[in-house]
């Protein structure tokens, strides 16, 4: 069953790369080939400097030069402010392999798989710089990729916790199994908010006719 | 009680006229058979539960979700038509005569196979379910939706039917030695990608066309689609077009940007795709309201992506004091499993709750035990015990008790 | 072996169109989640598989059958969509608020229950197949119908979801000492009556309005139904609207005119409501056409209304010779269980048959010693092993062999 | 939940007549008053003689004076000959019940429940009366149905056979799991007729367009 993949069949879909860049291909494209590129093909959606948050949370944003020196996004942290309205693509991807694969494969979104792979690094290349990643006059390329990584905000940013990658693994929250006279603190600490009532449209009709319950009418307040 | 039958009696001492007055359909010719187009459809009175959209979630409808209603549905499996989506670039109605799998990397043959190939192959037909990893996201802060459709919605259940990944990599001879991680990519424009653990690849992954009885629908991946059991649904990648096999994770977008755990500590947990012991009340559940005092069946879904469900216990007073619901049968590994529990509601306040404990010993956990450990900034694995309120008035809500 | 791929890999060297030219769906953005009427649809690619008539069969469409196409499902669950249908006058879409259900006769207390009123009620969601007792009769005599669906289509299998019968019966106070039969009765045209056992009706009987997660459709009973597993399917009463408890049989048209085995004596046998063991090979199966030599899986469906599936064997030699195969799981009491065996095709005529064991030791029988007890002019349970001949030309056809 | 029936109810919906005619209403209908309610409302589907084939498979033929004699229709017997192309309604019902409780309930096909229960008796009577189970001049009423029970030509006709009503019953066709070399008829004892590989439409459109087969053309000829 099945045959064997012709050399050219598999380079046609093995179009993945790696942290390690395994699987990229040979190529350079400057931030103006870059920026080219993003006016024509990407700005309409994402915004002229990455920032709209039209179609999809912004890509670029809340990331700073201490950032870049620490591989670690400062905002992240709990508590810590941060110039991103929400948190933006490059406040959170550690591996510059992400943007390269993704937009290769999926970018722009209405016509993916159509970029070539210079556009690919030009574009790349124009995202990193409008995150101050590199210089304006920069062209990023397979060659210099990996010292770019280098400088990737949040780099330093991920985590592999792997009890919760095994299936075998152990859960890091515990409960346990009370089942009498156990402590529960006695205030419902979160409603609904009566803005939220019919926000999801009349909750009535989306509730059977017959049964045990009806829906609640929230064309009308919360009854009494 | 007063049941609805006595108040629909109170016209008439005789009797209701639903009963002395025959309907039409007693005393007249029904429909025929197999009528076009030879595949039947529910009731007209059934429109009301449908799968939606959350308004304000997604900005595009072809990178969006909608909700399954599970607070109309009963048992474990999930009616295909109203199994939740979640796309990223659309969904598409794949010509399977010209789709094709490919396996590469690791392998002695890099290998193609054609639909009619795979189906020839050992099949394997099990029920699982499938979560999307930001199932329940609303719920880590505080409560912002109506009803469980909205709140536990990106949760279906099915029975797969396809050949075993493992069948498929032995076929393509793969290196045992070097394989540590299998990438599967999809067809559609987003090319979904995903690292899967070489031990889940050879364990329990399925390869899949059918869901429940049929080929895929078309939202589901038709014509193939990876089943990935117990992790969560973004891994089972849809339109599958290819399998890599590596000695490295990918760290994908959909593993490096989105479906990742937001830690109190500013780092992000990557490659959390187990998706952990969990339960939820469906019937009664916010936005109903309860016909009367009385009895009721209160019923819900528990789910385990590590293994099977032990037990779940049931709270009608916020989590003080529980009892064990009874479990409907059969209980499969991975799979959903419905609870049924009696309870006499005596028209005061009640807040209910569900607590599932899976084969592990794993005890579901309060929303502020997640939070203690993850902090309040995550998106993803929000497997909280989820309180509805059942008002005076008989009507329930979302609220957040612990 | 040259597998289909292969064949469509004959134009280029290079490889495949389908691989090297990117097709649309990997290039462009795909469908919004949600489309109306949010609720899904198979592909536009499956409605080949469809339920129809069988031509001659029947001379009215609303008293007539359509058939589920087994040759193209997979695994245990029958889609709601391909439910076989066995109606008498015709089907309804009936009003639910509207609808009643009484229970009457040999209880303390004769009762009314609306809808609501019985959803109310502790309820159970269980995994059963039902078959109509007249399945595969047209394989009592010579080989007439062309495929599977003809000659098996009238079996479904899924998950119900509703109140055990015993549970009403002893609300309404049943007279244990007296009450010896229950009867069935639908509110539609036919008003469709059936005695049911009492032991039956006190054990796994199911009062049900869910099937596979849903509401019964309406051409299957919505929005009441009984469930009577292991029974044949006219006893499962659609639109059911009353129970009445009682202590004789009531030969019902459908207990006295038909639904009855005509033995070689001249007498008939009624009241022979049980679905012996019986299993069928659905692919390969008449009228496919296998695509080449080489490997097959061969799967197909086994039940039985005494219990479980203990074992199935299937044979290619049309009988000589017996392998075991392997059973995909759930196995579950009353349900149809799935089976699937490896077989490599030399391209020679090979003749197919699969034979299922029950809990209870029964071993599925051949046609000649079914007709050797019941002689020739039965028309029901007919539950003889299934001959299925390949040819060389790799065309399958329904044969008779024992 | 739920609430008692009325009485009103009960008699509404429980119309079911058993064999001892436990539930049927007092009334009477002649002969004459059911050919009437025949020609009328029953006839265009079964026939003046209640001999179509039409709609559904004929009601009377097939039943002897002899029959009515001795309670057995004779041509069930396998390898005896019958006077009707198929077997009738007549022949099989072995109890009167049946006919009046079902016609009461189901007929007309397409306006069941509408007749009166004199109507019932009648045209009950008139079937009868075809079959020549009860005279021309005959009035069928609750007092006497039970003799004209007496005299339905299959009244003996029906058996009970517990083991395959019951659950819990034992199969009395016995087959034994032979695995080798088991004995078998190396003939084929049936094929599909020629004329029947396309009597149900063309297979190749119901099967699926992928997969491990194809459905066969049926427009063609089995091919060698
Ligand atoms: C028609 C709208 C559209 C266009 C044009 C478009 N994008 Fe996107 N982009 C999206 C949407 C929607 C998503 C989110 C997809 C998803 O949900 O997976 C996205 C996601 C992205 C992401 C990942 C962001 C994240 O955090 O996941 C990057 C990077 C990106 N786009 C870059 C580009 C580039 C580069 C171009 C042009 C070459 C482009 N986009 C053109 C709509 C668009
Ligand atoms: C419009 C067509 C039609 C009319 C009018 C009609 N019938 Fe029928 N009758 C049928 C059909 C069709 C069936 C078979 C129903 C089924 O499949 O259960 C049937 C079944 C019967 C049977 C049972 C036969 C059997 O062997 O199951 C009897 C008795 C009968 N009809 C009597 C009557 C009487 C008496 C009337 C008039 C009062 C009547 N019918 C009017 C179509 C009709
Ligand atoms: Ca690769
Ligand atoms: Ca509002
Ligand atoms: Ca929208
Ligand atoms: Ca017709
Ligand atoms: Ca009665
Ligand atoms: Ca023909
Ligand atoms: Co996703
Ligand atoms: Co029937």
């Amino acid at each position: 069953m099945g045959r064997d993949a012709t050399p050219a069949e598999v380079k046609a879909w093995d179009i993945d790369v790696r942290p390690d860049f395994k699987g990229l291909p040979a190529g350079a494209g400057s931030v103006s080939l870059g920026e080219t590129v993003w006016e024509s093909r990407c700005a309409s959606c994402h915004g002229s400097f990455g920032e709209s948050n039209e179609v999809f949370t912004p890509i670029i944003g809340g990331t700073t030069k201490k950032d870049i020196e620490t591989g670690r996004v400062a905002a992240l942290v709990e508590g810590a402010k941060s110039t991103a309205p929400q948190k933006t693509t490059m406040m959170k991807v550690a591996t510059l392999s992400t943007l390269w694969d993704y937009i290769n494969r999926a970018m722009p979104w209405n016509n993916p798989k159509t970029l070539k792979p210079d556009e690919v690094y030009g574009v790349t290349a124009y995202l990193l710089s409008l995150a101050e990643v590199v210089p304006p006059d920069f062209t990023l390329s397979d060659k210099n990729i990996a010292e770019v990584q280098q400088r990737m905000p949040n780099r330093n940013g991920m985590v592999f916790h792997e009890p919760l990658w095994k299936v075998n693994g152990k859960g890091d929250v515990k409960n346990v199994a009370c089942m009498k006279d156990c402590a529960v603190d006695p205030k419902v600490h979160s409603f609904l908010p009566d803005f939220a009532r019919d926000a999801h449209g009349n909750i009535q009709q989306q509730n059977r006719v017959i049964g045990p319950v009806r829906g609640a009418d929230t064309t009308q307040p919360a009854p009494k | 009680s007063v049941g609805a039958a006595s108040r629909a009696m109170a016209a008439g001492a005789e009797g209701e006229d639903a009963i002395l007055k025959l309907p039409e359909h007693s005393t007249g010719l029904g429909q025929p058979v197999a009528m076009d187009p030879g595949y039947g459809q529910p009731s007209k009175w059934e429109t009301n539960l449908r799968r939606r959209q959350s308004p304000g979630l997604t900005r595009v409808d072809q990178a969006s979700v909608s909700f399954t209603p599970l607070q109309g549905l009963f048992g474990i499996i999930t009616p295909s038509g109203l199994h939740f989506e979640r796309h990223h670039q659309g969904w598409w109605d794949i010509d399977p005569s010209k789709h094709r799998l490919m396996v590469n990397g690791l392998v002695k043959r890099q290998r193609v196979f054609t639909m009619d190939d795979l189906m020839r192959l050992p099949s394997v037909s099990r029920i699982h379910f499938i979560e999307c990893g930001a199932n329940t996201a609303t719920e880590w802060g505080n409560v912002a939706v109506p009803t469980v459709q909205y709140t536990h919605g990106m949760v279906s259940c099915s029975e797969f039917t396809g050949v075993l990944l493992s069948t498929l990599l032995e076929m393509c001879g793969i290196d045992k030695k070097k394989a540590k991680y299998v990438l599967a990519e999809g067809a559609d424009g987003s090319s979904m990608t995903r690292t899967i653990d070489i031990e889940r690849a050879m364990d329990d992954c399925i390869v899949a066309w059918g869901m429940n009885g049929e080929m895929l629908r078309p939202e589901n991946g038709y014509p193939l689609r990876l089943v990935v059991p117990g992790i969560q649904g973004v891994s089972w990648v849809k339109y599958l077009r290819r399998i890599e096999v590596g000695d490295q994770k990918w760290a994908t977008k959909d593993e490096a940007v989105h479906y990742i755990d937001h830690m109190p500590d500013g780092t992000h947990r990557q490659y959390t795709g187990i998706q952990e012991c969990k339960s939820v009340i469906t019937t009664p559940s916010a936005g109903q309201t309860l016909l009367d005092k009385g009895y009721y069946n209160v019923t819900g879904l528990a789910w385990s992506g590590r293994g099977t469900i032990k037990r779940v216990d049931v709270s009608v007073d916020g989590g003080r004091n529980w009892r064990t619901a009874r479990i409907e049968g059969p209980v499969l590994p991975k799979a959903l499993t419905r609870f049924n529990i009696d309870w006499v509601w005596d028209g005061k306040p009640a807040i209910l709750q569900a607590r599932a404990i899976d084969s592990t010993g794993y005890v579901q956990p309060k929303i502020n035990q997640l939070r203690a450990v993850r902090g309040t900034r995550s998106v993803y694995h929000q497997n909280a015990i989820q309180s509805w309120l059942v008002g005076e008035n008989g009507e329930v809500s979302n609220v957040q008790v612990y």
